[in-house]
């Protein structure tokens, strides 16, 4: 009974709140954030219970029939409990914020209304148990997710959001398509560890079809190049909703969705035998070195930490593209390192603008000093991504490029280098002129609020996220920490 | 074919030839009174003759008394409609026809 | 013998079509209308010749009477027609909404006048092959139509009428009449809610003749009605006929001024339109609640059931023909009765 | 071959045809409702010629009481075309469907 | 002799009828006595869908008279489907009317309008509910007539000129459709000499009459579905009639004619049923996709761009015809078309009810002058999100399990055109949509206050939304409930079309 109703109310309780929030009245402001954050509590709550059930052997699985065989069905494995894990945790740190981010602004409840929705179809999209329940989540992202990015209103921000749609709905229908022939032709597909298809009935070719059908549907959300170009567009969204669509929901699903595809529904050894993860590789290489470059000549911050994020995800495909477990497991744990410290600079960058009203790159001279606990948590994360030890981001780069090594693809460990450099490159100077340049003409506008450098609920979610990041770093081998719980998964994927 | 058929195909025939006299008229006469005064004179009196004729196929009365009163109906109206287009014409100003 | 029948046919074909030909492409509309009344006597001279009686009285009361009426009266309603009836010249007889059409859907600009020749001709052609098909079609069919007969003579005792057609159309496929008299029904409320006026004057002048004439007509035409309806069990009458009679009484007298008060013809309107349809639908649902099928008659009852619907048919149609023959609502009890302008002053009134 | 049903099917065509074309050709909408009545004719004469069994023979009466059925409801469309025509003449004052206004008009 | 409960069919016919007397006869306060008829009239749908998912299809001999000389009605999962989708769809259309049409009877005109939408409407829901249990191909033309001169009637009662000239052309078309239908029949009587459909089919030969005569009945169903090219008429008459007309017109009337024609060709003409005839109908009904949507990316008003919406969604219906193939697909399609009609039933209608707002409380619908809608007619925004997600065909809407089945149908049968056609059309949707919603979300500075609407007219568009949602995870019941109603010409397609 308790393994039918935990992913139940893990859905409903964000799913439920996001319709309370519509119904409730816009000006309630105060109800709207208890409600909030009570919500997403719970849901923390559920998801440690869900863990203790996991550790105690107990699995978890709700289906409702939609058609004929063809279930809904959330299931989880410790592989989805990450991602639960990851998303709730910093759902809850990015409703603080935007709570903090949208005082005095207009329609609060309908941005709250869909940012909750937003979540519960990322939960859903963790707990998926088969394609077509994927695919269901996938499109419902795709629709919570497109109010926030319009959530200005401005011309402008209208039309991101329609290429944002644009990109988005035709990755959808693709999938659905490739989804539609996968199951035609083998039934039914529910995600298995170690691969679901029987190939031996289903000539190769049309596999290797449908595998790149997947790849551009999933490339599209997880915005591998060419498909990426409505991820800098979409800056004009909020900052906390930028945190959400490059951290936890939109991009993260995409990459999630072929994680699944490559390990739950081909199998990795499937995939190798077809020849596809040599071209994934190469996709995921390329879309690194592109996102670093584009990123180092953007002089707006947010647009730089956009481009920062497409090549940052293409190293979760490049370690599910890599044959052999600890590829794999930078790959994943990935994942978890690149929310926390991506997160942690969309917070920083929304301070800056909201405090200071900074949002170039070339008017950060000095803030370190105006903003110092901001501009700690921004160079944390910056350093992390750089890949500097002991941050999280060294942790990814090291098994990714062990693995590499292990799999006999040497050419990637200088792929790593390069973009590491790159990734210097790029934050290096910020920091620099954030700690050590001095400033000599006013900040665009300066608000203050109360005692501390900016409003403490803006203040607190990027220290929390820039700790976490130090301390799965520090802390990577004990034994709840994103890589053990990671290496977990490998011994799935590839047992021992 | 008995007598009493060329009788009646008689009366139908000489009615038909009225009948066409009329349609003539209608024709060929110069203005709406000449025309009603050929229409209905010569078509009620064609209408009898060809009633008459068919009038002598019938063999029971009722019959007969039917195609009476359909002529007479057919004469009252014919008569009330003349007049009335003819009123009608004489109030929209329509001279009658001179030589 | 055979050949003068022949003969007769061909008279007969020819003259409709030449008729029918007139009225479609004759420059007046008046005219076109007047021919168009003639058309529909020819119709009813070609029902009597395949012997089918029943259909030539329908055709002439209907088809041609009260349908050349309506449309009569419906060119008068129209204003400055009188303009319309000279200027309907052959000009205008390119399809101008087809070719608008072709305009929004294809083209961008104003049609051509060789896009609408080119619309014209492919009209031609396209009726032609339409022609060219049906005739394939008729020649195909084989000499003798299979048809229903035998099973309606069969059927005839069970009917509770002698009139086959009658038994038809009033108890085997009596689903298809109930349903029909339902389309008069809507017909009437449907032109009920066009109009927006309550009650139409006609124009012409007080008249005693007229009056006179009317006055002798009226009872004969009532009894003709109730004739036909009584006679329609067994021989050829029936409802529909003697309802198309009762209506065109019922357009008489209206067009003479005689009516008392306009609150009495409402009523007589909405409740006489809608009586046929209770009664038909009230004795179909009796029926199913004593233990038989919708519109299933007990053969002892038949003929009295058929009767009665019949009679209440009878009247419906007659007051929903004549109330389509005035094309103005009934309006409902409260309000005040607005009276649309006569055409006279309404030709003062140019056009914009 | 001039079976009189024949002959009055293939009259019954012609008449469809001429109703049709006019129906399509003309603008003004007295004349296209005069077309559909003839195409109607067309179609009623084609149901009795073949119910027509020759003399003396009972012909079909169930085509009959179809046409009876047919007659009334074309009437019946023929009120409603007249009525509707008659209130677009008066809004409007001209009596065709030209220069269709459908994207500057504006519901209820 | 049928046992009683059967008496339910021709009550779903008798129940209108009378309330259309009711209408005609009692004016004062009789609009709660008709509301109780349609509840009566709904239970009486919902009664027959349960008694044929439980005891299978059904025949109601009409006054007792067997075929080939009586009328026969016949009941199958299908039409006892969609007679409630028709009753659901008038009841909440006619609570929608309750408030469209002004309660307080100062307004002379305004009353006149009242008065005579009710009987015409209950005329509409009867000649539905005749013709989707009909089954005598004569006695379907006169379910059509009534059903046609109703729609154009209520089309009519809008009073502007432009929707005076839409009715009158759509009265035309259907008029002429309806004879092209009838000459088909006359054909049909004179070869073979029955009327009732499974007859025909008993003693259908390949003679050139029967031919023709299909294909004018085709033609003539066309014109009356208004499939392109025969599309023309629809936007207008679709987008000036009252609002509540324009729901049902597009929810309801058009699919009682494409209904007809599955019926004619699977259930009565099924041997002229050849691979070139269904991709002809699939090629149109592609293109009506295309079309449909180039043009209501066009439009400027809400209500025309829903109107075309409906021309390019009729397309979909149509690819019905190329989709069934091999018994799997053919099951796959049958099933998918027919959720697809319900699930565009429920959407449209709900949209058109929302537009219909939107006109209310802007006083317009002009796209380019609409914003914030969220903020002052929530509700109806809402609805107008949900009804089109079920339209682009979105997870999990009724509208998606549709697609979902057809795609897979046709790539069962490998028909890739068809599925990447159902896809992008999908996209195509989205993008009229979004032109609309996309405006509930755009801020303007100086958009007068819109006037408030009562919550009747808001909550039930957004109850059908709701419908075309809830159908989404039905799928299974009414998958059950459909194969009552497929012909054994689908269940026998083992090898494909011969």
């Amino acid at each position: 009974m308790e393994s039918f109703w935990l992913p139940v109310l893990i859905l409903l309780s964000s799913l439920l709140t996001g319709l309370g929030i519509f119904f409730l009245g816009e000006e309630r402001h105060f109800a709207r954030t208890v409600l909030n954050m009570a919500a997403a509590s719970v849901k923390l709550v559920l998801v440690s219970m869900m863990w203790i059930g996991y550790f105690e052997g107990q699995s978890y699985e709700a289906r409702w029939p939609l058609l004929p065989g063809i279930d809904l069905v959330l299931k989880t494995d410790i592989f989805a409990l990450v991602f639960l894990t990851l998303s709730s945790g910093l759902w809850f740190v990015t409703t603080l914020y935007a709570v903090g981010y949208l005082e005095e602004t207009p329609q609060r409840s309908r941005f709250f209304g869909f940012f909750s929705l937003c979540v519960s179809s990322t939960m859903g999209i963790a707990m998926a148990g088969n394609l077509f329940t994927f695919l269901i989540f996938y499109e419902m992202l795709t629709l919570s997710t497109y109010p926030l990015v319009v959530h200005r209103g401005t011309e402008d921000s209208l039309k991101a959001g329609r290429t944002y749609l644009i990109y988005t709905l035709t990755g959808g229908s693709i999938l659905l398509l490739s989804i539609a022939w996968l199951q035609t032709l083998a039934g039914p597909i529910e995600f298995v560890a170690g691969g679901a298809l029987q190939p031996n009935d289903i000539p190769l070719p049309v596999l290797r079809i449908i595998f790149f059908l997947f790849i551009s549907a999933l490339g599209v959300k997880s915005a591998i190049v060419p498909l990426h170009s409505w991820l800098p567009k979409a800056m004009v969204a909020p900052a906390p909703v930028s945190a959400l669509l490059h951290a936890v929901a939109v991009v993260k699903a995409g990459a999630f969705g072929i994680v699944r595809v490559v390990h739950d529904v081909y199998g990795i050894n499937l995939a190798n035998d077809l020849g596809v993860l040599k071209p994934l590789m190469i996709i995921a290489t390329v879309t690194i070195l592109y996102g670093s470059m584009q990123a180092l000549i953007q002089n707006e911050l947010k647009k730089r930490l956009a481009f920062s994020t497409v090549s940052q995800i293409s190293y979760i495909i490049l370690g599910v593209a890599i044959l052999g477990p600890v590829a794999m497991i930078g790959g994943i744990v990935h994942i978890v390192h690149q929310g926390l410290m991506k997160i942690t600079l969309f917070f920083c960058a929304g301070n800056f603008a909201e405090t200071l009203g900074v949002h170039k790159i070339s008017e950060m001279n000095g803030i370190g000093r105006r903003m110092p606990w901001t501009m700690t948590a921004f160079t944390i994360g910056a350093l992390g991504l750089i890949g500097l030890p002991p941050f999280a981001g060294f942790i990814t780069k090291w098994f990714l490029g062990s693995g590499a090594l292990h799999a006999g693809e040497d050419w990637v460990v200088i792929v790593l280098v390069i973009s590491s450099l790159l990734n210097a490159g790029y934050f290096l100077p910020i920091i620099y002129q954030g700690w050590f340049m001095e400033r000599e003409d006013p900040w665009p506008f300066e608000h203050h609020v109360g005692p501390l450098e900016t409003n403490w609920m803006l203040l607190t979610p990027p220290l929390i996220t820039a700790i976490l990041v130090i301390a799965s770093g520090l802390f990577a081998s004990t034994s709840f920490s994103p890589l053990s719980i990671v290496e977990l998964i490998a011994l799935v994927e590839y047992p021992p | 074919m008995g007598l009493i058929d060329y009788i009646s195909a008689f009366f139908i025939i000489a009615g038909l030839v009225f009948f066409t006299g009329g349609t003539v008229g209608l024709l060929r006469f110069p203005d709406v009174f000449t025309r009603l005064h050929a229409l209905t004179k010569a078509d009620n009196l064609g209408l009898g003759l060809i009633i008459i004729g068919l009038a002598f196929h019938s063999n029971n009365p009722a019959q007969v008394l039917k195609l009476l009163f359909i002529w007479l109906l057919v004469l009252v109206a014919s008569s009330t409609v003349c007049y009335l287009i003819a009123n009608n014409a004489l109030q929209h100003g329509i001279k009658p026809w001179k030589k | 013998m055979e050949f003068l029948k022949t003969l007769f046919d061909l008279i007969l074909i020819s003259t409709m079509v030449w008729v029918a030909w007139q009225a479609l492409t004759a420059r007046a509309l008046f005219k076109s209308i007047v021919l168009f009344i003639a058309f529909g006597l020819l119709i009813s001279l070609a029902w009597v010749r395949l012997n089918a009686p029943d259909i030539a009285l329908a055709e002439a009361a209907i088809g041609s009477g009260l349908t050349g009426a309506l449309l009569l009266s419906a060119l008068g309603r129209m204003r400055g027609m009188e303009r319309g009836w000279v200027k309907q010249t052959r000009k205008d007889r390119s399809m101008k909404n087809t070719s608008v059409w072709l305009q929004k859907t294809i083209v961008s600009t104003p049609p051509s006048t060789f896009l609408r020749g080119l619309e014209r001709l492919s009209l031609r052609i396209l009726t032609l092959v339409l022609a060219i098909i049906l005739f394939w079609a008729i020649l195909s069919l084989p000499e003798t139509s299979p048809g229903l007969t035998e099973k309606a003579i069969e059927a005839l005792p069970n009917s509770g009428v002698k009139n086959p057609v009658t038994a038809i159309l009033l108890n085997i496929r009596g689903y298809d009449t109930l349903l029909e008299v339902a389309i008069l029904l809507l017909a009437a409320v449907g032109v009920w809610a066009f109009s927006r006026s309550t009650i139409r004057k006609f124009s012409n002048p007080h008249n005693d003749i007229l009056l006179a004439f009317v006055c002798l007509i009226l009872p004969i035409m009532i009894i003709v009605s109730g004739y036909l309806v009584w006679i329609g069990a067994d021989h050829p009458g029936g409802a529909f006929q003697a309802g198309a009679i009762l209506g065109s009484a019922g357009v008489l007298w209206l067009l003479s001024e005689i009516r008392r008060t306009d609150q009495s013809l409402i009523w007589l309107q909405r409740i006489g339109a809608s009586f046929g349809l209770a009664i038909f639908l009230l004795i179909a649902l009796v029926m199913m609640a004593i233990g038989s099928n919708f519109l299933e008659y007990p053969p002892k009852l038949a003929k009295q059931l058929i009767l009665i619907i019949e009679i209440a048919a009878t009247i419906s149609i007659g007051i929903i023909l004549a109330s389509l023959f005035l094309g103005a609502h009934p309006g409902s009890e409260g309000d005040p009765l607005p009276v649309e302008e006569t055409y006279e002053d309404a030709d003062n009134q140019e056009p914009q | 071959m001039l079976q009189p049903s024949t002959l009055y099917s293939l009259t019954a065509v012609v008449l469809f045809c001429m109703g049709c074309y006019s129906l399509l050709t003309y603008s003004h909408l007295l004349r296209k409702i005069l077309g559909v009545n003839v195409m109607g004719v067309g179609v009623f004469m084609l149901l009795i010629a073949r119910a027509y069994a020759g003399e003396g023979q009972q012909s079909d009466p169930v085509p009959q009481a179809l046409v009876l059925t047919g007659i009334v409801v074309a009437v019946c469309a023929t009120a409603l075309a007249l009525n509707l025509a008659v209130q677009i003449e008066a809004t409007t004052h001209k009596a065709d469907l030209a220069e269709d206004e459908e994207n500057n008009g504006n519901a209820n | 002799m049928p046992t009683d409960q059967w008496h339910l069919i021709p009550l779903a016919i008798a129940l209108p009828l009378s309330a259309v007397l009711l209408a005609i006869l009692v004016r004062r306060a009789t609009v709660y006595l008709l509301l109780g008829i349609l509840l009566l009239m709904s239970a009486n749908a919902v009664g027959l869908t349960w008694l044929v998912s439980s005891q299978g299809p059904k025949t109601y001999y009409m006054g007792g008279w067997e075929p080939p000389l009586g009328i026969v009605l016949y009941a199958d999962g299908l039409s006892a489907l969609l007679i409630l989708m028709t009753t659901i769809v008038g009841f909440a259309a006619g609570l929608y009317a309750l408030r469209y049409f002004p309660t307080k009877t100062d307004d002379e005109d305004a009353t006149h309008r009242k008065n005579h939408f009710w009987p015409l409407w209950m005329f509409l829901l009867a000649a539905m509910s005749a013709l989707f249990l009909s089954r005598d191909i004569f006695n379907i033309y006169i379910t059509l007539e009534l059903m046609g001169l109703a729609a154009v009637s209520l089309v009519a009662l809008a009073g502007e000129p432009v929707a005076l000239r839409a009715s009158m052309r759509y009265l035309l078309v259907s008029m002429a459709g309806s004879l092209f239908y009838l000459v088909g029949v006359a054909l049909i009587y004179a070869n073979f000499g029955v009327l009732d459909l499974p007859a025909i089919r008993a003693v259908i030969n390949q003679s050139p009459a029967a031919i023709i005569a299909l294909s004018l009945m085709t033609v003539g169903l066309m014109m009356k579905t208004a499939l392109f090219p025969f599309h023309f008429w629809l936007p207008p008459a679709h987008a000036n009639a009252p609002t509540p007309v324009s729901a049902v017109l597009s929810g309801l009337v058009i699919k009682a004619s494409f209904y007809l024609l599955v019926r004619l060709w699977f259930q009565g003409f099924d041997i002229f049923l050849t691979p070139i005839i269904m991709i002809i109908m699939g090629a149109m009904g592609a293109m009506a996709i295309l079309w449909g949507a180039f043009h209501a990316l066009k439009q400027e008003r809400v209500k025309l761009l829903i109107a075309y919406s409906t021309v390019a969604q009729l397309g979909y219906l149509f690819l019905l015809f190329p989709l069934i193939k091999s018994g799997e697909a053919s099951k796959l399609a049958w099933s998918g078309v027919f959720i697809f009609v319900l699930a565009h039933a429920f959407a449209k209608a709900a949209l058109f009810l929302a537009a219909g707002n939107i006109l209310k409380a802007y006083g317009h619908d002009r796209i380019s002058d609409l914003g914030e809608m969220n903020r002052y007619i929530p509700v109806t925004v809402f609805a107008f999100g949900l009804a089109g997600l079920s339209l682009v065909g979105l997870p999990p809407t009724g509208g998606f399990i549709a697609k979902w089945l057809m795609i897979r149908s046709a790539i069962l049968g490998e028909q890739w055109w068809c599925a990447v056609l159902i896809a992008g059309g999908g996209l195509l949707a989205a993008g009229y949509i979004l032109r609309v919603i996309s405006r509930a979300f755009r801020t303007v500075p100086d958009i007068p206050r819109p006037k408030p609407l009562s919550p009747l007219t808001e909550w039930t568009a957004l109850g059908l939304a709701l419908l075309a949602l809830g159908l989404g995870f039905t799928g299974v019941y009414t998958l059950d409930l459909l194969q009552a109603g497929t012909p054994e010409f689908i269940l026998n397609l083992a090898g494909g079309i011969p």
